[in-house]
């Protein structure tokens, strides 16, 4: 499954970076937001995956039942959604009001702080 | 007082989450920025003074052993950047007071501030790539919105190449951690260290090191990953400015400097050559694009690019004179591009603009500014004897030492182009006469709060006394950066101190 | 636009949601769940109230401004891993205590509890901030 | 001796405030501070003239090698003499030439920080030192030559002084630098005792290059010597004391004080006599071609210069000895020269040659001065300038093998030399009366002092010239040529082939004097020079800077935010996967067989939500697509064993939805804005990148150095930690510094999109 998911992460790269190369400012985010998936599932998959069991240590038990997904990659996937989703929320505001501000939502007519 | 090693993160965190809650007092928020900002100055100093006296000071958060829990870990560079960021924070601070408009205070002006500098300590401090990542983002959040803050439309341009070009280098950095876990198993920096050094893959581990060159290379803004700097800091209000300039690109050269002298030394004849190449090009296009512009900002912006091929130039070179030379440079940078900022702030609310052509007469009506001006500007520019002169001439004898003889020529053609342009300033906004006013022009765009001078200039003079200083008395900061050179170049030190003398 | 269907749902479903978000705050611990997820289904049981009544309305349930949420939540994250610096300990060491409590038996309660507490205050502060503002729009 | 250098800094700080306080009389007490260093240098004299020298050494960066260390020997002690006396006499004139002035007392703290930094480089011992002065003394001119600050030419003058010198200084660095390197010190004393070392060493042909950029820029040799005449823009005070005697010196000086190091090589000897030749002839030309005062001079400065830089390069004994001599005697003459100029400058309103003419009656001891200073220009006994010239003619005649054309060189210099002591020192004073734009008077006395008393001094000087040249002059000599010599200073040689030249020299002085304005004439139609000079090439090569800045900057910071992505993407590529395809073939792939068919399908419905993604037209379309991939990634998560990550990722992914909704409703269809040739172009950047990202995969995704740490956290999570779930225990525990962290970002964006939502400035400002 590792294979497959090296190819869907690839694809997901091509297809995050292909929208953000675009002159529309939604389809930078949404390029964003993809390549932010992008980054959590290779996280995932690097570090290895093993189907089904939990890191869950289960009651009666002081460790978990071997062999079971290594949780520190869970958690640090985790902590970037998160951080994902505060950055996603401001800049989805940021593009709203760049839009509101400028009047339009193509990139090409915001390069006036530039040169 | 292993304390000292949380405190740079917390103090700032504590001063944003109160002024949160003091959301409706702006009173209150100014105090808490000057005495969190004051306070981290004074810890950091406590923290700088332990560590050159005992050696690296490394505590495990949470109480468990590396590699398994965060690390923080002060060697002298972590150290020096951490005394930096307070000394920025408590100069921009004190500056914010008299310059920042009531609008932006009510908006969270400080509590951003506050974050950005946890973000910054946090990043200098940490023994943990995963735990850096995340320091990288809280810096960088509160540089969004620290950009943004306002809404006025330049601001909403510069802010989204700025958003979107740091969030591809946050994408690309956490990849990249994520794939050395994977390979590596670990994330403690002294644990990876260990792990890297006897890796038979290096062809791998040196992909990386390129992907993490890449990723830190946007932040530290080298050519040619640059674009998101010119295009956003000239935007915000200058206090703004003033904080990114000093602060934000220095972060990516710090990571640079650490994961290239720590993690990544499989194939040092390729990387560090590159790196090498890179500074180079990096001066040169940052001092052309200065040469360029007629709005004071937006030079100083362009040298900030051209500064940072000097930082990683000693890197580029590896030797113990040239890491030192850029530790010193980096020193010097910050204090001397900080205040820049600050005088183009003075400029623009004496002139009510930062367009060279609307300034000018500063010399005759305020000669004090004009040498508050002139030392920075002629320090940026290598002139003896002020801190730039130190620092530049550290890195062209370390070069020259090296025989890398086309990277000296670069560094010293840029330096005569960042005079040329220096003085470009100089002779528009200060000896030029003064342009008449167009009755437009009076109607600033931020409002001006009643203005207390002494607030702004204070400040600006500290920072200039202290450019001074560091070229009179140039011998204690060398021996404080060939010191922390030291530890960089022998990473023996480092990893014992956070992993023990284990295997 | 409120239906008297919707905020007559809402009155009872947002004890219980509010309750639920706690539940899940607690037993993260051990099963899956934790304070981000719990803060996050506090909040959206607050904007289904937003929906039902007005952003008027549930400010004036909140009583306390969301952004003050967010900063008590900070402070007690970092009150939390601040706790056993007193002790000469280094920062966030898990400090725990297990009281016996009649009826619950004995209790495990420790910092970082404490902590994801104050990750649950964040996330509804974070999130109701951002969902009011936009709402007001 | 520390004190005495450093003095000048300090005066400098207080001087502005003593102007202050004492407006007419500043410039007299401020005067006292040269004044006493000149004494207390001369108080050297007779230890430095037993042989001994003076040195005093501080560290300052040991760590580098740098001191502060200066060495005073001959050398040294004639140029301290003249900074110091010629400096007292420049700061009594200021006080009256620029009388009134609102910015006088600036002036005097630039003076003063001159001075001391002349002083320091000509006493500097170790090498660094000596440059940072030089760089004092470049940054000081600027500030001098820019004092009439209002007037763009001043601005233009003073940038063009600075880049031309600043250029030379860096050269002189890497050069020093250089040879610290090679002659393993960067102490010049001991550098003196080791010029064979250097001589020898592979890099000792850049080092000389590198060095004499420094001195020639410096010194304004051919072709770097526009800058000087346009340094005219500086008050007159400032021409004299820059370009008489001390900073265009500095870059002479250097070459003394280098030759006994670098000197005697064939390469020096070419290359430092044929710059000092053309520098010599060039300047003598074109002083001819002009008419202000100032300028004639000037040009003639740059010919003189030219002449020392011949002698140092010839490096025979005779030429150094005529070198010194010519050096002191110019310096006095020049200075008085300047000064007067200034001072007729001052009275009449004037300073073109054509419209001047008869002050003798209005301007005596002004008139008196000039007429001094002339005589010794133009070498006529018993002045001092006669003894320099004889002496330069003794040495030009005896060097081997290129006597004839180089003594008719000198000869031709000195020609002309007589001709600008004409029309300089003589013509403003004779002859009929003009009329000028002021009605003029004698100067006042702090303007006619100056000059006096340098051209009393050259007459002196000339008088007695062996009291001078056993004490003074013979320990330079000796500092310069690295060897003892005894030097006979005398009026009269005896009749002589120089004599003979001498008188040569007057005749064709006096004719080129006589039919000056004919040449001037014909010189005017050659006025093409002046476009392939190398002022032209100055102005040439900065609009080329120019150029090349703005086409590159418009190059790279376009503005357009796909190129900068662009850029980006293709460097990450251009960096990694050349390095990638270096690592060998294709990494070993996992047998297919192993997946499952409902991990296909979830494979399968990810990527075609991102082909909707990137296809749709609508807005909420392509919203609702993110969201399918979202929750295709939260199952991928269900799969592996990962329920935390997948309750979060559903979680925020319809949050995210929302926001997007909220945001987005009410926006238009997307209109294609690309071309397809620019969509075929992104698509292959994007799908190199995704192909590059998914090998690295493969790679590491095989590659294990390490056992990982995790499985500590298994085993200390419940006994150490009191909890099961133990990703949560790593998230509020082991790594709970990552979720602060992350609750601050949160705690950030809120604050951010308050903030943007709330906050418009521009908006509140219309209103």
């Amino acid at each position: 499954m590792e294979t497959v998911l090296a190819f869907v992460i690839g694809a997901l790269y091509a297809a995050g970076l292909y929208m953000m190369l675009r002159r529309s400012i939604v389809k930078l985010i949404i390029g964003l937001a993809i390549l932010g998936h992008a980054a959590n599932l290779l996280i995932f998959t690097a570090s290895g995956l093993t189907r089904a069991r939990s890191p869950i240590i289960p009651e009666a038990l002081s460790r978990p039942l071997a062999p079971f997904a290594d949780p520190l990659p869970q958690a640090l996937i985790l902590t970037a959604i998160v951080i994902g989703f505060g950055v996603q929320a401001f800049a989805l505001v940021l593009i709203h009001r760049a839009v509101q501000t400028g009047g339009t939502d193509d990139l090409d007519k915001m390069k006036a702080t530039d040169t | 007082m292993k304390i000292l090693l949380i405190l740079p993160p917390l103090i700032p965190l504590t001063a944003a989450a109160l002024s949160l809650l003091s959301w409706r007092w702006r009173s209150i928020q100014r105090v808490l920025a000057v005495a969190g900002t004051a306070g981290l100055l004074g810890t950091a100093l406590a923290l700088l003074d332990q560590v050159w006296r005992k050696g690296i000071q490394a505590t495990q958060v949470g109480g468990w052993p590396a590699p398994f829990g965060i690390t923080l870990v002060a060697d002298l560079f972590s150290a020096i950047m951490v005394v930096l960021a307070g000394l920025t924070g408590l100069a921009v601070a004190v500056y914010s007071l008299a310059s920042m408009d009531a609008r932006r205070e009510e908006h969270g002006y400080y509590p951003l501030m506050h974050t950005l500098l946890m973000g910054v300590c946090g990043a200098f401090l940490t023994g943990d790539l995963f735990n850096l990542y995340v320091w990288f983002e809280v810096m960088l959040m509160a540089s969004f919105v620290l950009l943004a803050l306002g809404g006025e439309r330049a601001q909403m341009e510069g802010a989204i190449k700025y958003v979107t070009l740091n969030l591809i280098s946050s994408a690309l950095f956490l990849a990249a951690v994520g794939m050395l876990y994977g390979a590596a198993g670990t994330l403690n920096m002294a644990d990876l260290a260990r792990k890297l050094s006897h890796v038979a893959e290096s062809g791998l581990v040196t992909t990386l090191a390129l992907l993490f060159l890449v990723a830190f290379g946007i932040k530290a803004a080298v050519f040619p990953l640059f674009f998101w700097l010119p295009a956003s800091y000239h935007t915000p209000p200058v206090a703004v400015s003033a904080i990114f300039a000093g602060l934000l690109t220095k972060v990516g050269v710090y990571a640079l400097i650490r994961v290239f002298t720590l993690l990544f030394v499989q194939d040092v004849g390729f990387t560090h050559t590159l790196i090498l190449v890179v500074a180079g090009l990096t001066m040169v296009t940052g001092v052309l694009g200065a040469i360029v512009q007629n709005e004071f900002r937006r030079i100083l912006s362009f040298h900030i690019i051209s500064q940072i091929g000097y930082m990683i130039m000693g890197l580029g070179l590896f030797t113990l004179p040239a890491v030192a030379g850029s530790v010193f440079y980096i020193v010097h940078h910050i204090i001397v591009k900080t205040n820049l900022f600050l005088v183009s702030g003075v400029a623009r609310r004496l002139r009510g603009s930062y367009e060279l052509k609307r300034l000018g007469g500063l010399y005759q009506a305020c000669p004090g500014l004009s040498i508050l001006f002139l030392i920075p500007a002629l320090s940026l520019a290598g002139m003896p004897p002020l801190s730039g002169f130190f620092a530049k001439l550290s890195l062209v004898r370390a070069g020259l030492e090296g025989e890398q003889y086309a990277i000296v020529a670069a560094a010293l053609g840029v330096s005569l182009l960042t005079l040329l342009s220096m003085t470009k300033i100089w002779a528009e906004a200060f000896w030029k006469e003064e342009t008449k006013r167009e009755p437009k022009q009076e109607a600033a765009i931020e409002p001006e709060p009643r203005a207390s001078w002494s607030l702004l200039l204070w400040p600006i003079a500290t920072l200039a006394a202290l450019t001074v200083a560091m070229g009179v008395a140039a011998e204690p900061v060398f021996t404080l950066a060939t010191r922390a050179a030291e530890q960089l170049m022998n990473p023996a030190d480092y990893i014992r101190a956070v992993l023990g003398e284990g295997p | 636009m409120t239906s008297l269907i919707l905020s007559t749902t809402t009155r009872f479903l947002l004890p219980l949601l509010l309750m639920f978000s706690i539940f899940l705050l607690l037993r993260g611990h051990n099963e899956p769940g934790g304070g981000f997820v719990g803060g996050l289904l506090a909040a959206a049981a607050f904007a289904l109230h937003a929906i039902a009544y007005s952003v008027g309305a549930t400010r004036r349930l909140l009583i306390i401004d969301p952004r003050a949420l967010i900063g008590a939540g900070l402070l007690i994250a970092v009150a939390s891993g601040a706790a056993p610096l007193a002790a000469g300990l280094p920062f966030m060491t898990g400090q725990w205590w297990s009281p016996e409590v009649p009826a619950l038996g004995k209790l495990q309660i420790g910092t970082p509890l404490l902590f994801d507490t104050g990750v649950y205050l964040v996330v509804l502060g974070v999130t109701l901030t951002i969902i009011l503002s936009l709402a007001e729009e | 001796m520390l004190p005495a250098v450093l003095s000048g800094f300090a005066a400098a700080l207080v001087a502005s405030w003593l102007h202050r306080l004492e407006r007419e009389t500043a410039g007299w007490i401020i005067a006292l501070l040269p004044a006493g260093l000149f004494l207390y240098f001369s108080g050297f004299i007779e230890i430095i003239a037993a042989g001994d020298t003076v040195a005093v050494s501080y560290a300052w960066v040991p760590t580098m090698g740098i001191n502060l260390s200066f060495y005073a020997d001959g050398l040294s002690l004639l140029f301290v003499l003249l900074i110091s006396g010629i400096g007292t006499l420049v700061l009594i004139y200021s006080g009256g030439y620029l009388k009134g002035h609102p910015q006088l007392g600036r002036f005097y703290s630039f003076i003063l920080i001159f001075m001391a930094s002349m002083l320091g480089l000509v006493l500097a011992d170790n090498a660094i030192t000596l440059f940072v002065f030089w760089e004092l003394t470049s940054l000081s001119s600027y500030l001098l030559i820019g004092f009439d600050h209002k007037r763009e030419g001043a601005r233009f003058a003073a940038l063009q002084a600075l880049l031309v010198t600043a250029l030379g200084g860096l050269a002189l660095l890497a050069g020093l630098l250089l040879l610290g390197q090679a002659g393993g010190s960067l102490e010049l004393s001991v550098l003196l005792s080791r010029g064979e070392l250097v001589r020898a060493h592979p890099l000792y042909t850049p080092i000389l290059f590198l060095i004499l950029a420094g001195a020639f820029t410096k010194s304004a040799q051919f072709p770097f010597h526009f800058w000087l005449p346009n340094a005219m823009e500086a008050p007159t005070p400032v021409s004299a004391y820059l370009h008489s005697a001390t900073m265009v010196k500095a870059g002479v000086y250097l070459l003394a004080r280098l030759h006994p190091i670098l000197g005697g090589t064939d390469i020096w000897m070419y290359v430092v006599t044929g710059v000092g030749a053309a520098t010599m002839l060039v300047g003598a030309c074109l002083a001819l071609r002009q008419t202000d005062l100032k300028r004639i001079l000037a040009y003639s400065t740059v010919s003189a210069l030219g002449i020392l830089t011949l002698f140092l390069g010839l490096g025979t004994p005779a030429a150094i000895k005529a070198a010194v001599v010519f050096l002191l005697g110019h310096a006095l003459y020049k200075g008085a020269l300047f000064l007067v100029a200034g001072a007729v400058d001052h009275e009449t309103g004037a300073r073109d040659v054509d419209r001047l003419g008869g002050l003798r009656q209005a301007m005596p001891i002004t008139a008196a001065a000039g007429g001094l200073a002339a005589l010794s220009m133009a070498g006529l006994p018993p002045l001092f300038g006669f003894i320099g010239k004889e002496m330069l003619y003794e040495a030009a005649y005896g060097s081997l093998g290129a006597a004839l054309p180089l003594t008719s060189a000198v000869v031709l210099a000195s020609m002309i030399f007589v001709a600008v002591a004409g029309m300089t020192g003589f013509g403003p004073f004779t002859g009929k009366k003009t009329s000028t734009p002021k009605h003029p008077h004698e100067a006042v006395m702090s303007l006619w002092l100056g000059p006096m008393l340098l051209g009393l001094s050259g007459l002196l000087l000339g008088l007695l010239p062996a009291s001078v040249g056993n004490s003074l002059l013979s320990p330079a000599i000796e500092a310069v040529s690295g060897q003892a010599g005894d030097l006979e200073l005398t009026l009269w040689h005896g009749l002589n082939p120089t004599i003979a030249l001498s008188a040569v020299t007057l005749a064709g002085g006096a004719g080129i004097y006589a039919g000056r304005e004919a040449l001037r004439r014909a010189a005017s139609r050659l006025q093409m020079t002046s476009w392939w000079g190398p002022a032209r090439w100055y102005s040439l090569l900065l609009d080329g800077l120019n150029v090349l800045a703005r086409g590159q900057t418009r190059l790279l910071q376009s503005g357009y935010l796909r190129y900068y992505l662009l850029i980006i993407i293709a460097t990450a590529l251009g960096l990694a996967g050349p390095k990638l395809a270096s690592l060998g073939g294709p990494p070993g792939l996992v047998s297919w067989q192993e997946v499952r068919f409902y991990e296909w399908s979830l494979a399968a419905l990810i990527l075609l939500a991102a082909l909707v993604a990137i296809r749709s037209r609508s807005r909420l379309g392509a919203v609702a697509a993110l969201g399918v991939v979202g929750y295709g990634v939260a199952l991928v998560y269900v799969l592996f064993g990962a329920p935390d990550l997948a309750m979060t990722q559903f979680m925020v992914e319809t949050l995210t939805v929302i926001l997007f909704v909220l945001v987005f409703y009410h926006l238009p269809r997307f209109a294609r804005l690309s071309s397809g040739l620019v969509r075929a172009r992104d698509a292959l950047v994007a799908v190199t990148a995704g192909a590059l990202i998914t090998t690295i995969i493969l790679f590491s995704s095989n590659v294990q150095f390490h056992p990982k740490i995790s499985g500590y956290f298994a085993e200390h999570s419940l006994p150490l930690a009191h909890g099961r779930n133990i990703v949560n225990v790593i998230l509020v525990d082991f790594r709970g510094l990552d979720t602060l962290g992350e609750i601050t970002v949160l705690a950030v964006a809120a604050v951010g999109v308050y903030a943007l939502l709330k906050l418009r400035l521009r908006e509140e400002k219309s209103k």
